[in-house]
Order: C-alpha cells, then sequence, then structure tokens
C-alpha cells in the first residue's frame, strides 16, 4: 500500500484564479492512500519544494503527486527533488491543472470539479508506480565509419580530431569517393581533387584513423555502445604493410585490357593496379578477374619487378572483428543504370554520356587528359545538349519518384566550363525546372544563362537519334511551344541518382530502416536528421538522400558531433520507461519485435518448469534497455500482455481510464 | 482415403520415422469424433477415423505436442494447414518436429444441421456420394450432403494446401468464396439493426471459453482473461456488456492472425456466429490493406505488425455516412 | 389427474403468471431452446431439452452477493440479495429434475446456501414426461424414469391436451388452485408403455455403473487411460456449464470504480484457476482437472451420498462438447470396453 | 437555460511528444474548450491499447479520442502508423457492432496546433453530447 503526498500549486493566481486550491488538497485527503495533502503558492519555488521534501521525510511518503503545470515543465524538477531526499523520481506524477485545466476553463467550480478529477486520476496512477532506475551500460570508446568518400573522410576527421579512434571501412581499394573523379564543383569552380586529396592524406596519417580499405562490413552485432562488427577484407595480393606505392608493377603488368572503372570505363588499366595517383591508401590490388597468373598460375610479372616483394599470390580474404561504440554509415551513392532509357539512345551512341562521364572527358587526369572529345572519335563536339532529369522526378518504374537535387547546379557548371574553354560550342540544356537552392547557386546559374549564353530550354527531350556522327535531339520547347530538332554532336545525361547497393544489405545488418528507395530513414526527418532511428547508428552523406557536397559535408560533420557526444560518455544512462517482457506470458510470436522501430526486441530460448513438474524450452522475448526508446507499440501488438511499459505499463493506464470515468 | 491415411499412419510409427500420429478417433455414436494421439498399429487399427465429422482442426494440439521428443505425424485439412503455418509464423511450432500428411477434404457435415432437420434419436448414418442416409430412433430420412454441410464448408475458402509434408488425395484449389456476404449484409443494416442482431447473438455466450480454447490463434501461454493482473480476467457472463468486451477483445486479439477456420462458431455450445466478428477484421483488412490471408505464406507480416504511409485514416470510418 | 387442452394452455398460463413467474422451454432463432419467461404468444418448444438446464433457476451462472462503497473514509456493505418472487417452470425433464435433489444434497445441507434455498422454496416444478429420448440419452443408467419424472407436479402431453399430476404438496396445492378438469389415465398409459419400448432400444440406456461407485476411488484415481482420455480436451467450460449437476462457484471481487461488487459465479474443474489458492493450484495439469470431473461425478458423489451418482444422464455434454469427449467415453474406457 | 443537461464523459489519449504538447500550447493560449474532456498522457498514440478504449466504455465514457503526432512526424517514426491502423480497425468493428461511430475518433494534432487542439475537442465534445449517453458499450455494474 502507497502512502501518498498531494501537493496542490497556486501557481500564483494562474491555478488558483479558476481552481479553488484547497478544495482540491481537502478532497484529495479522501483518496484511498493519501496520508498528506496541501497546497501552496509555488510548488515549484524552493520553499514549495522543501514542503515537499519535509513531507515526504515527516510522512514516509511512497509516492507524491503535484497539482500544477504541465509535466513538460517542472515534472523533472519535482523529480529532482524527491530524489534528493530519497525518494525513487519515478514516484512522482504530476496533475496538470495549469495548462489543461485553470487556464482553459472561466469558471471556478468548473475549473475545481476537473481539477480534482485530475489529480485523483495522477494518484490512482501513482498507485501503481514502481520506483525504476536507468540501466547504465559502458560505451566502447571507438566508431566506425562504413564508406571512404567525403562524408566519410570527413565525418571520420572530426571524430579523430576530437580523440576518439575510428575505422574507416571502404569497399574500393582506395578511399575518395565520387568526389575524387569529379573535375570541379559549384558554385566556386574550385578543383574537387585539390580539397579532396589533402583531406584524404590527413584521414591516412590521422594516427586515430584506421582505414580499411578494399574492405567491406560482413556482420554487425550488439547495440549502441556496443556493437561488434566483422569487417571483410578482401584478398588484394599485395602485402599492404610492404607495397610502397612505386606503381611499378602497374607499368609493367601485361594485362593492359581491363576497363578502367575510375574513368567510367573509357579507358583501360591493367590486372595490378592503383586506381589514381592520389589514391589512399596508394597500395597496388590486383584485379582477380583479369589477372592471368590468379587465373591460369603462368606470369608472375608484378612479384618479379616488385623490389619490396610485396605482392602474395596466395594472400585470402581475412576476417576481423573490431568493438565499436557508434557507427556511421556514409555509403553514398551512384548514377542510376541508363539501359532502359532507349530514348536517349545511351547504350545505342558513344557519344551519349552520363554527367559523370562527362566529368571524366573534363578532368586532366582523365581518358582525354582534360581534352573535350567525343569518345566515338575523339573529335572535338561543336554541339552539346545537357538533358536534365533522367531518371529523377519519374514515376515509372525505371525512375525515381524523387528529385536528384545535385543535377541542376552540376549541368549549370558543364554547361559554364564548356561554354569557357571552348566558346565555339553551342550548349543547350533541357529542363523541367531549375532548382538552385543553395548559396549563391541562383547566382552560379544566372551567371551560365547571362555570361556564358547557354541555351536553357524548359522542356523534355522526347528522343536521340544516332544519325551519321550526329545525335538528333528532338525536345519540346515549353515556353514557346515549339517542337525542336537539334543534331547535337554530345548528349549529357543527368542520371538520377540512387543509393550505392551495399546500402540495402548493411541495413539489414545494421537493422537500420530504410525507405522504399532505399535511403536510409533518419530517426526524425526535422530534429535528428542525422542520426538513425536504430540507436547508436548514424547517418553522413547520400546514403540519407541526394546532397551536393557542402551539404555532404556538413551532415557528415553533423554525424561526427553526435557520434563524439555518444563517445565521451563513459556509460550510457538508458531511458528508464522501457518495455519489459514477462517470460512466462510471452508466446515467443515475435509480433513486438515486428513492430520495433529500434530492434529492441530479440529472443531467447529458456528451460521453464512446466505445471506437471517437466521442463519445456520456450522461446521468449527480451528487451534490450539501452536500445528500447519506451513508444509503446510492442505492448499493445502483444495478445497475451506479456509485453509493458515501465511508467505506463497497462494497468496504470487502465487505473487512469478508471479515475476519470468513475 | 481412410484406409489410406490409416497405413500412411502405421508405416511412418513402424519405421520410428515418427512417434506419434495426431488424428481423430470414432465415438460412441456416427458422428462423436474426438481428436486423439495415436501410438501404435493397434490404435491405429481399432480407432483411428476420417469422416465427414473430422472437421476438428488438429493443428492447434501440435503446440503441445511438438515440444515432446521426436516427430510427430498430423494430418491436415486444406484449411487447417492455414492454421499450421500461422503458427509456424508465430514460432509456436517446431517445424522439424512435425510430419504434415495433407488430407483432402470435400467439405465436413453439421451434425446439428442434421438434427434440425431429423430430430433426435440418430442411430445410424451413411453418407453415399450427395446424399447422406439418416436412420433414427423413430424413422428413416435421405437428406442432401450440400444441405448439411457445415457453414464453414459452405463458403470454403481454399481446398488447397499450403503446408505439407506429403499430400493424400487430390490437390484442390483457393475458392472464390462467399464467405463475406453474410459481413456485408450486417453492414448494410441500420447501426440499430446491427446493435439488436449482436446483442441478440451474444447474449446467448455462457463464457464457456470453448471458442478461446479451440482457436489456434489463441494460443497465449496465459490468456488475459485468466491473468487476474490483466484488468480483464472475467469468469462469467455477467452482464450483455461484458460479453461484448470478451468478444470484441478476443476477435482483435486475433485480428491479422485469424485465418477463419471457424472452430469458434463450430465449437460454439450457444450456435454464436463467431466467425462473423472475425471475418469482419478480415475483410477491412482486405479492403483498407491489400488482400491478406492469414497463414498462407509463413514468412508473410502481417497486417497489424505492418503499415504503409498512404494507409487510410480511421475518418473512413468515422466519418462515413 | 386432471388435463388441460391445448386450446387453454395459454389462459392457464396468464393464470399462473398472475401469482408466479412462468418459464417455459422455448425455441430461439438460434434453432435451441431456453427457459424463458413465458409471456402472451410464447409456445412451449416441442424440444426435448433445452440448451442450458433447469438448475439455473435455483443455482444461477452469477449472482451478486454483496457490495462495498467507499465514502469518504468509510465502508458501506450491502448485502446484494434479492427477492424473489414465486415462480413456476413448466416442462422440465425427468433428468434435470432429478439434478435438483442432487443440487440440494449440496447447498440444502449444513452449512445451507441461503441463495440457492430461498429460490429453491420459492419455485415450483412441472416436469414433462418424455415420449422421443435421444440416443444421447441415458437416465435410466441412474435409475430415472423419464416417463414418470419427479417434480412437484408432473405432465404428460398428449394428442390434443396435457395431463397433469400432483406430486408434492406445493403441486398439488397449485393444481387445485387451477382447478382443472378431472380425466383418467388411458391416453398416459399408453404413452409410458409405447416410451419405454423405446428407451429399451436407446443405445446408452442400460450403461454398466458398477465399476464406480465411492468405493472405487483407487483404482480408478490412479488409472493409465486418464491420460489418453484428457489428451484432447480443451478445457473449455462447456461440459461443466450445461451440465445440470455441475454445482462449483468462484467467488470474485469486481471493482467498479467507485466499489467493490462480490458475486459468485460457475466455475469449471477444467479451467486452470480451478480451486486456486493463496499458495496456488493443486491440479496443475488439465489430465488432474479432468480427472476431476469425472471422480467428482462416479467416485466422490457416491461416497459422500450414500452411493448416488452426480450425473443424471441428460446427454448435454454429449451434444456439446466441442471435442466430442464425454462421460460415457469415461465410463467405457475407464471399464475397459473402449 | 436547462437545469439536468448532460455532460459527456470524454477520455483523451494524447502522445506526450505532439498531441499532449498541442494541449499544453491551447492551455497557454487560453483556448476554451469543454472540461468534460480529461487527457490521459501516454508516450506515444502506439501506446494506446484498443482495450484501453474499450475500457473507458465499460467504465461510462461517452466518447474517446485518441490524438498524435501527425503521420510521419511521430517522435518514434513509426508508432501511430501502427496506432492507425489498429483504430481503425476497432472503430469499424465497433459500428459494425451497432456502437455509434461518432464516439470514437483519432485526430494528428502536432505540438504547435493548440488551437486545432481545442477546435477538435469543442467539435467532438459537440458530437457527443449530441449523442447522449453511451449505454450500448457500459457495464451497468459500475455505474453509480
Amino acid at each position: 500500500m502507497q502512502r501518498i503526498g498531494v501537493f496542490v500549486c497556486h501557481c500564483g493566481t494562474n491555478i488558483a484564479g479558476t481552481v479553488d486550491v484547497k478544495a482540491v488538497a481537502e478532497a484529495m485527503k479522501y483518496e484511498n492512500g493519501v496520508v498528506f495533502s496541501t497546497d501552496y503558492q509555488y510548488m515549484c519555488s524552493e520553499a514549495g519544494q522543501n514542503i515537499i521534501k519535509d513531507a515526504i521525510k515527516e510522512h514516509k511518503l511512497t509516492g507524491i503527486v503535484v497539482c500544477s503545470c504541465s509535466p513538460r515543465m517542472h515534472e523533472a524538477t519535482f523529480r529532482k527533488a524527491a530524489q534528493s531526499v530519497g525518494l525513487n523520481p519515478y514516484m512522482v506524477e504530476i496533475a496538470n491543472i495549469r495548462e489543461q485545466c485553470s487556464w482553459i476553463h472561466k469558471d471556478m467550480a468548473t475549473g475545481t470539479e476537473k481539477a480534482i478529477i485530475l489529480a485523483r486520476t495522477a494518484v490512482a496512477k501513482v498507485h501503481l508506480n514502481a520506483p525504476l532506475t536507468s540501466g547504465e551500460t559502458p560505451v566502447v570508446k571507438r566508431a566506425l565509419v562504413i564508406g571512404g568518400g567525403i562524408a566519410g573522410i570527413q565525418t571520420a576527421l572530426d571524430i579523430a580530431d576530437a580523440g576518439f579512434p575510428v575505422d574507416i571501412v571502404e569497399k574500393l581499394p582506395t578511399i575518395g569517393g565520387k568526389m575524387s573523379q569529379i573535375d570541379k564543383t559549384f558554385p566556386t569552380l574550385d578543383c574537387a581533387a585539390c580539397i579532396l586529396t589533402p583531406k584524404m592524406v590527413d584521414a591516412a596519417q590521422n594516427e586515430n584513423i584506421k582505414i580499411y580499405s578494399y574492405s567491406e562490413v560482413s556482420g554487425v552485432k550488439g547495440f549502441v555502445g556496443n556493437f561488434e562488427v566483422t569487417i571483410k577484407r578482401k584478398a588484394r595480393f599485395v602485402d599492404e604493410t610492404k607495397c610502397t606505392g612505386c606503381g611499378l608493377c602497374t607499368e609493367k603488368c601485361p594485362q593492359k585490357r581491363v576497363p578502367n572503372e575510375f574513368n567510367l570505363g573509357m579507358d583501360q588499366r591493367r590486372a595490378i593496379y592503383i586506381p589514381f595517383a592520389q589514391a589512399v591508401p596508394k597500395i597496388a590490388t590486383i584485379d582477380a578477374d583479369y589477372c592471368t597468373m590468379l587465373k591460369t598460375g603462368k606470369c608472375g610479372v608484378c612479384s618479379k619487378v616488385c623490389t619490396a616483394g610485396a605482392i602474395d599470390y596466395t594472400q585470402k580474404d581475412e576476417f576481423i572483428t573490431e568493438k565499436y561504440g557508434a557507427i556511421v554509415v556514409a555509403t553514398g551513392f551512384n548514377p542510376i543504370k541508363l539501359d532502359k532509357y532507349d530514348e536517349y539512345a545511351y547504350s545505342q551512341s558513344k557519344d551519349v554520356i552520363t554527367s559523370l562521364e562527362f566529368e571524366r572527358l573534363t578532368n586532366a587526369a582523365g581518358p582525354t587528359a582534360g581534352k573535350l572529345l567525343r569518345p566515338s572519335d575523339g573529335k572535338h563536339p561543336h554541339k552539346i545538349v545537357f538533358v536534365q532529369c533522367v531518371g529523377s522526378r519519374d514515376t515509372r518504374e525505371c525512375g525515381k519518384s524523387y528529385c536528384s537535387k545535385i543535377c541542376c547546379m552540376y549541368t549549370a557548371k558543364h554547361a559554364m566550363l564548356t561554354r569557357e574553354k571552348y566558346p565555339d560550342t553551342e550548349v543547350y540544356v533541357f529542363y523541367i525546372d531549375v532548382r538552385t537552392p543553395g548559396k549563391n547557386f541562383d547566382e552560379f546559374y544566372r551567371r551560365a544563362v547571362e555570361e556564358y549564353g547557354v541555351h536553357y530550354i524548359k522542356g523534355m527531350v522526347g528522343k536521340v537519334i544516332p544519325e551519321g556522327d550526329k545525335l538528333i535531339v528532338r525536345a519540346s520547347d515549353l515556353i514557346s511551344n515549339e517542337q525542336l530538332t537539334i543534331d547535337a554532336d554530345l548528349v549529357v545525361l543527368a542520371a538520377a541518382i540512387e543509393p550505392d547497393k551495399t546500402a540495402r544489405p548493411l541495413a539489414t545488418m545494421l537493422t537500420a530502416s530504410m525507405d522504399t528507395n532505399d535511403f536510409f530513414t533518419e530517426a526524425h526527418p526535422k530534429l535528428r536528421p542525422v542520426e538513425s532511428p536504430t540507436a547508436g547508428i548514424f547517418l553522413s552523406g547520400a546514403c540519407q538522400g541526394p546532397k551536393d557536397i557542402p551539404e555532404t559535408v556538413a551532415q557528415a560533420s553533423a554525424a561526427a558531433a553526435k557520434v563524439i557526444g555518444l563517445l565521451v560518455k563513459d556509460k550510457m544512462k538508458n531511458n528508464a520507461c522501457v518495455a519489459h517482457s514477462d517470460e512466462n506470458m510471452c508466446n515467443g510470436c515475435s509480433n513486438c519485435a515486428k513492430v520495433c522501430a529500434y530492434n529492441a526486441i530479440s529472443y531467447v530460448d529458456k528451460e521453464f518448469r512446466m505445471p506437471d513438474r517437466t521442463t519445456r524450452v520456450r522461446r521468449v522475448a527480451v528487451v534490450n534497455d539501452a536500445v528500447c526508446q519506451g513508444c509503446g507499440a510492442c505492448t499493445v501488438t502483444c495478445p497475451s500482455g506479456a509485453m509493458d511499459l515501465k511508467g505506463f505499463s497497462n494497468k496504470q493506464i487502465m487505473a487512469e481510464v478508471d479515475a476519470i470515468c468513475k | 482415403m481412410q484406409e489410406v491415411m490409416k497405413n500412411k499412419a502405421k508405416e511412418l510409427l513402424a519405421s520410428g520415422e515418427v512417434r506419434a500420429v495426431i488424428g481423430w478417433k470414432k465415438g460412441e455414436f456416427c458422428y462423436d469424433i474426438t481428436p486423439a494421439v495415436f501410438t501404435n498399429a493397434e490404435e491405429i487399427d481399432n480407432g483411428f477415423i476420417y469422416d465427414d465429422f473430422c472437421g476438428a482442426n488438429l493443428s492447434k494440439y501440435l503446440i503441445k505436442e511438438a515440444h515432446k521428443d521426436g516427430k510427430v505425424l498430423v494430418f491436415l485439412k486444406p484449411c487447417d494447414t492455414y492454421s499450421f503455418n500461422q503458427l509456424l509464423s508465430e514460432h509456436r511450432i517446431n517445424r522439424e518436429k512435425v510430419y504434415v500428411v495433407g488430407v483432402s477434404c470435400d467439405g465436413k457435415v453439421d451434425i446439428e444441421k442434421i438434427k434440425r432437420t431429423v430430430g433426435d434419436g440418430i442411430i445410424a448414418l451413411s453418407s453415399d456420394g450427395d446424399k447422406i442416409s439418416v436412420e433414427t430412433l423413430y424413422d428413416k430420412y435421405e437428406i442432401n450432403r450440400a444441405d448439411a454441410l457445415a457453414e464453414r464448408c459452405v463458403n470454403c475458402k481454399s481446398k488447397k494446401h499450403v503446408a505439407y509434408d506429403e499430400l493424400l488425395g487430390d490437390e484442390g484449389e483457393v475458392l472464390d468464396s462467399k464467405r463475406f456476404d453474410e459481413v456485408e449484409m450486417i453492414e448494410n443494416m441500420t447501426a440499430d439493426e446491427r446493435f439488436e442482431f449482436w446483442r441478440n447473438e451474444l447474449s446467448r455466450c455462457i463464457r464457456c471459453n470453448a471458442c478461446r480454447n479451440v482457436c489456434p490463434a489463441c494460443s497465449c501461454e496465459k490468456c488475459i482473461f485468466d491473468n487476474d493482473n490483466s484488468g480483464y480476467v472475467n469468469k462469467a457472463p455477467v452482464t450483455s456488456f461484458e460479453e461484448n468486451m470478451f468478444h470484441i477483445i478476443r476477435a482483435f486479439h486475433v485480428a491479422g492472425r485469424c485465418t477463419d477456420c471457424g472452430e469458434c462458431s463450430r465449437v460454439c455450445p450457444q450456435g454464436i456466429p463467431l466467425h462473423l466478428l472475425n471475418r469482419k477484421f478480415i475483410k477491412d483488412i482486405n479492403t483498407l490493406y491489400g488482400d491478406y490471408q492469414a497463414g498462407e505464406d509463413p514468412e508473410a507480416r502481417g497486417p497489424l505488425t505492418s503499415y504503409t504511409e498512404k494507409d487510410p485514416e480511421p475518418s473512413v470510418v468515422t466519418d462515413k455516412e | 389427474m386432471v388435463k388441460i387442452s391445448f386450446e387453454k394452455l395459454n389462459s392457464l398460463f396468464e393464470k399462473i403468471s398472475e401469482k408466479y413467474d412462468l418459464f417455459v422451454p422455448t425455441k430461439k432463432n438460434d434453432g435451441q431452446s431456453y427457459f424463458e419467461k413465458w409471456e402472451q404468444g410464447k409456445t412451449v418448444s416441442d424440444d426435448l431439452n433445452t440448451v442450458r438446464s433447469a438448475k439455473d433457476f435455483f443455482f444461477p451462472q452469477h449472482e451478486d452477493i454483496v457490495s462495498f462503497k467507499l465514502d469518504g473514509k468509510n465502508i458501506e456493505i450491502t448485502d446484494e440479495r434479492r427477492e424473489v418472487r414465486p415462480f413456476v417452470m413448466f416442462g422440465v425433464r425427468a433428468c434435470d429434475v432429478r439434478s435438483f435433489s442432487i443440487l440440494d444434497k449440496v447447498f440444502l445441507s449444513e452449512p445451507v446456501d441461503t441463495f440457492y434455498k430461498a429460490k429453491r422454496e420459492k419455485g415450483i416444478v412441472i416436469s414433462l414426461a418424455c415420449q422421443k429420448p435421444s440416443e444421447t440419452c441415458f437416465c435410466t443408467t441412474f435409475g430415472i424414469d423419464p416417463t414418470e419424472p419427479e417434480g412437484d407436479i408432473r405432465a404428460w402431453k398428449g394428442n390434443d391436451c396435457y395431463y397433469l399430476e400432483g406430486v408434492t404438496e406445493k403441486g398439488n396445492a397449485l393444481l387445485s388452485e387451477l382447478s382443472l378438469e378431472e380425466c383418467d389415465r388411458t391416453e398416459v398409459d399408453a404413452q409410458i408403455e409405447n416410451t419405454k419400448k423405446i428407451l429399451d432400444r436407446l443405445p446408452l440406456g442400460k450403461l454398466d455403473t458398477d465399476s464406480f461407485g465411492g468405493d472405487k476411488l483407487k483404482e480408478l484415481f490412479d488409472s493409465e487411460k486418464w491420460a489418453s482420455l484428457s489428451e484432447s480436451c480443451l478445457g473449455c467450460g462447456t461440459c461443466t456449464f450445461v451440465c445440470p449437476t455441475c454445482q462449483c462457484y468462484d467467488i470474485k471481487d469486481f471493482e467498479t470504480g467507485h466499489g467493490v461488487k462480490r458475486y459468485r459465479c460457475w466455475d469449471s474443474c477444467m479451467y486452470s484457476d480451478f480451486t486456486k489458492m493463496a499458495h496456488g493450484n493443486p491440479r496443475l495439469t488439465q489430465l488432474e482437472r479432468f480427472r476431476q470431473r469425472f471422480m467428482h461425478k462416479l467416485v466422490y458423489f457416491p461416497a459422500n451420498n450414500s452411493g448416488e451418482f452426480g450425473c443424471v444422464g441428460c446427454g448435454r455434454c454429449l451434444n456439446k462438447c466441442p471435442i466430442s469427449m464425454n462421460i460415457v467415453k469415461v465410463m467405457k474406457t475407464l471399464k475397459g470396453e473402449n | 437555460m436547462q437545469v439536468n443537461e448532460f455532460k459527456p464523459k470524454i477520455v483523451a489519449f494524447c502522445c506526450n511528444w505532439c498531441s499532449y504538447a498541442g494541449a499544453d500550447l491551447a492551455g497557454t493560449n487560453r483556448l476554451n474548450y469543454p472540461a468534460d474532456v480529461k487527457i490521459i498522457r501516454v508516450p506515444c498514440s502506439c501506446r494506446v491499447n484498443p482495450l484501453f478504449v474499450l475500457r473507458a466504455f465499460q467504465r461510462g465514457a461517452d466518447g474517446v479520442i485518441i490524438c498524435g503526432c501527425h503521420p510521419g512526424d511521430c517522435h518514434y517514426t513509426t508508432g501511430n502508423y501502427y496506432a492507425r491502423r489498429r483504430m481503425t480497425l476497432l472503430f469499424s468493428m465497433l459500428d459494425y457492432l451497432g456502437i455509434e461511430k461518432e464516439r470514437t475518433r483519432v485526430e494528428w494534432v502536432s505540438a504547435a496546433e493548440g488551437a486545432k487542439f481545442a477546435a477538435t475537442m469543442n467539435d467532438f465534445v459537440a458530437t457527443v453530447t449530441k449523442l447522449g449517453e453511451n449505454k450500448r458499450l457500459e457495464d451497468l455494474r459500475c455505474k453509480k
């Protein structure tokens, strides 16, 4: 049996103006279990809190009800006061008689009657309150960043700067990501490599950062603060500790006809290769699909030329397991495949290219050494058509319903750079709308139109027909409402971007949620944009949604800040109002786990003694207190009522219902 | 069919493949069949039966039996296999411990329907194709088998087995049943008529719990109605409301999980059409969230443990004309 | 012996209703019969028996006993006993009539159950002889004669009239109030003779009860057959709730929000919380609970009541058990017949 | 003026993050709504068990309203989506049983929608008042 104290606050005249506080305090004296009831001018003041503290001590109160303002205002205050005299803070309930009573009613009788009902409802609840304690779990002070693009690099650098060790897992032989393929960045037009490569070097040299290149995450166990991750280090057949990155092997390798993915297949590399000059780590990798030695056992040229003795044809995939307190997903994006877009003749003509391919064609380290030449005949194009929204804002099955966000700006950049370098080239851009919400973005776009004379045409391209060495572009101009035909030399498609294919299986491993487009979902779209709903998983960059570089970097740093905030704690204080499953009643049906947004529920097989004195192994749910956020979705899906929520239990809520309806 | 089943049961028992066989056992009369666990050939020879009256869904017994050592053979009719799958999806049965033999079914007969036609005193009964001959202490009758079929069989949803290790007899198809017609009829009544209809039905409830205890979806370790701590414990029908509460809650607890096997209505001693509550939920789920048949796919996610962002708002109910 | 023609039955019922609440078996829209309060327009069902037994009249499924109300710091206690209007039950079959004497042995022996007693005293039973017994009937096994039922008044349904015969003082008093036409027994005797021939043909009419009784406790309790008998029992309460002789009840409190209502309601030995006490439950498995029901009827009850069995052979459990397990199967199996 | 004007009992379940805050805002802005509404604070609309709704009616409530964050804005990301399905099905079942469907409602009220909260409550109380006492779902034992 509880010994309950009730404290009715006047809040000056805020409450006392329309609620007879004395009458409320008096009425509560007759409620079951109430041993002390009083009123005071300002319960939240120090004097008011002292009344509460003294009463708790004097009357040996086991629970208290404060009739005052909203619990959103002072619940914490009164809980602290109770705790200071040894009463568990969760034995405090607030009856909201200000916002939800005195302030909305004008009549004293009405206000008082309602305040009494609200007070007795809180008393009914506190009868069933139980002391709660927040659990604590130690935090492993190491972070994992999955993906080594600009997002992952930035996040890792920021975390490392704060003094925490951080590992980057990158599936390619080098970090750098998409940004390393880009020539210049909008709207400032500075060279991407010039700003990215120093960061890559920083990451490599930072003693807190460890880079697992050519590696993938293959398993994740555990929960926030205590993840256990298995990393697959793919065999690159080169000893990382020995390779100096001299590049001799990549020059001597006799297998020269390997499509170079870094240049999007527009030129060739060797079977042993370093993706690009500034690669980090600068270590050669053997492509097992093409290496003659690995395929036939005959060759071994690279091994012979390597003075460091780094080549190891016997290398196998290696699995390492590491513990982390937090995981950042930075898996980035890819342009979509355009094989379903026959109307643009992408598969038919070499001179229909994607924007990313265009980047490589204009990049000094690209296949044409920076000269804009047509892939088909190496001639300089004089008429270029850029097509926007290829696959973006496209509700057909092959397309993406969302806006890819970056295409308007990079197309403006491409158009502008083309006109600047090759003023004899005519540039057309077909668009649905031009979207330029960003700092200096619209100015940039206007420069393209006004200063550089790029022809922006509102309308979609209906068809691209290769004819001789020309590409006949049929389009409609929606403003002048006429059909256009342009005999272009080069067509550049602004392909939609989509999350990297590795994201979906990764999300499954992390139990992080994704939307239907495979973008990771954030914990709250406005207020928690860099966290996944799964505690301890953070989102950086385009894996969460299309982003340009400044946004990506901003989000990367934000994710880092969240990670640092987690890692500085020695222990994590868990939410005290968590779900709890009564294993004697649990059916093990898994419905609770299905509705849990946080993957806080797992199952164990447990032996139970049966009524007939035999034992039986049953599957029962176990809630991870460290992960549960206390929403209660599981409690309702549980038919037997085994799952209940501490602080908002079935019985407590029913007692409130009963007290109101009494 | 019965002989084929008996031989199969004996064969697997003899080989040691299974430790026991869950089937149906003949009774005192020609219709009072009891589910039973057979452990040897003799028991099977003496008691095993499969006929028009083997309506009982055996899947729920697996919860208990599949916890014991060794494998158990169970005979499941097409509709029973849906319950079986649903139990599997809720981890109530260990699949490895069960050998499912699917048996075909051409509808089961409701003895109550026959009694309503021929009266009491049935001493002999034989089925011959479309006709059933009945001999009572007082007279002889011949009735159409179709007229004696149980309601759930008249509106059979599927003759296809959705789970089995072995199939005896022919496999059927998922049927285009008219099972929602009656629900629709009630929906088309006025609110007052609906209230009257249900009050009339539910007030007969004697809270014997037969509907709950036979229901394969009601397999809770501890039912909230038996749990003094749940706040919903109530042993007897007290006021008609208490009964509404019981049946609404029960229907809600099995919503999205009920396979519409119809056992609840079959066992109700008071003849309350409880399946019409469950079917209402099924119909609503199909209409609002897309067709879903519980038990069809044990890997499927139930309609109440999933959602779409575009789900209709509750106002489709509360604001409808 | 007196008689009342079918045409005049309505006016007779009207007359009885002036002083008594009259209950008659009536067909409901579910096709089954229930005892319902008679009112103009209600007709007596021809069904052999009602779904629920007639014990409900004296021992209803739910009965308020006392209520407590909190008023400030005071508790107000109210006896919820209701005044019972005298009532007449028409058309009770021989099996159910016998069940009353079985219930009497439980509720009217010391300590007397005053709730039961009040109703029992106020009730007049007009029984009705059976003419078309069912295959599930086995009342004759327990020495009941359905052609000449017990009761305060016994009745037979003839071709165009009901024959009535006073049995007890209470019954004779009511009959004399009704002043009905005297008649002879010719039709009744003929009917009895005819029905007896049918009774002889009942498949369960002469079950062997020699293996049961108070002295058979040890061997029956320890029988290995309980395991297979109870194996498929669902643990529902159907058999106990339709049974005319099951008399176990539970006392429960219902919290109304502003007080407590204490009521008693039927319990079932099939339920997992049956006779649950502070320490737990003495019968932990369905086998034990299942066994309890049949041991009670076939062993414990006769042991305490000079050999009388706690079953009247009405056949309701045979008709209603969801899995068709019943006392007949239990008796036959324990005897080794099945 | 009528003396014994019917005062409905209304139970409002409000999620802590949006609707309860919305109710607080209605108070802060002194937006009046009838005192018949009593709020129960729950962490999320998905915490509201359909059984609580039935419980309220059993105990004599005349109307039950559940308020939560707007779909897509749930503090717990997906809670209100589950609540939406549960309540839709429950309400449909109550309607099927002949219970007046106007006695139940779900409304999405954000923390910024104090005015909407007050307007919703005004409207709901008016609707339920028009319906009168809940007789079809109450338990007579709970009557005073």
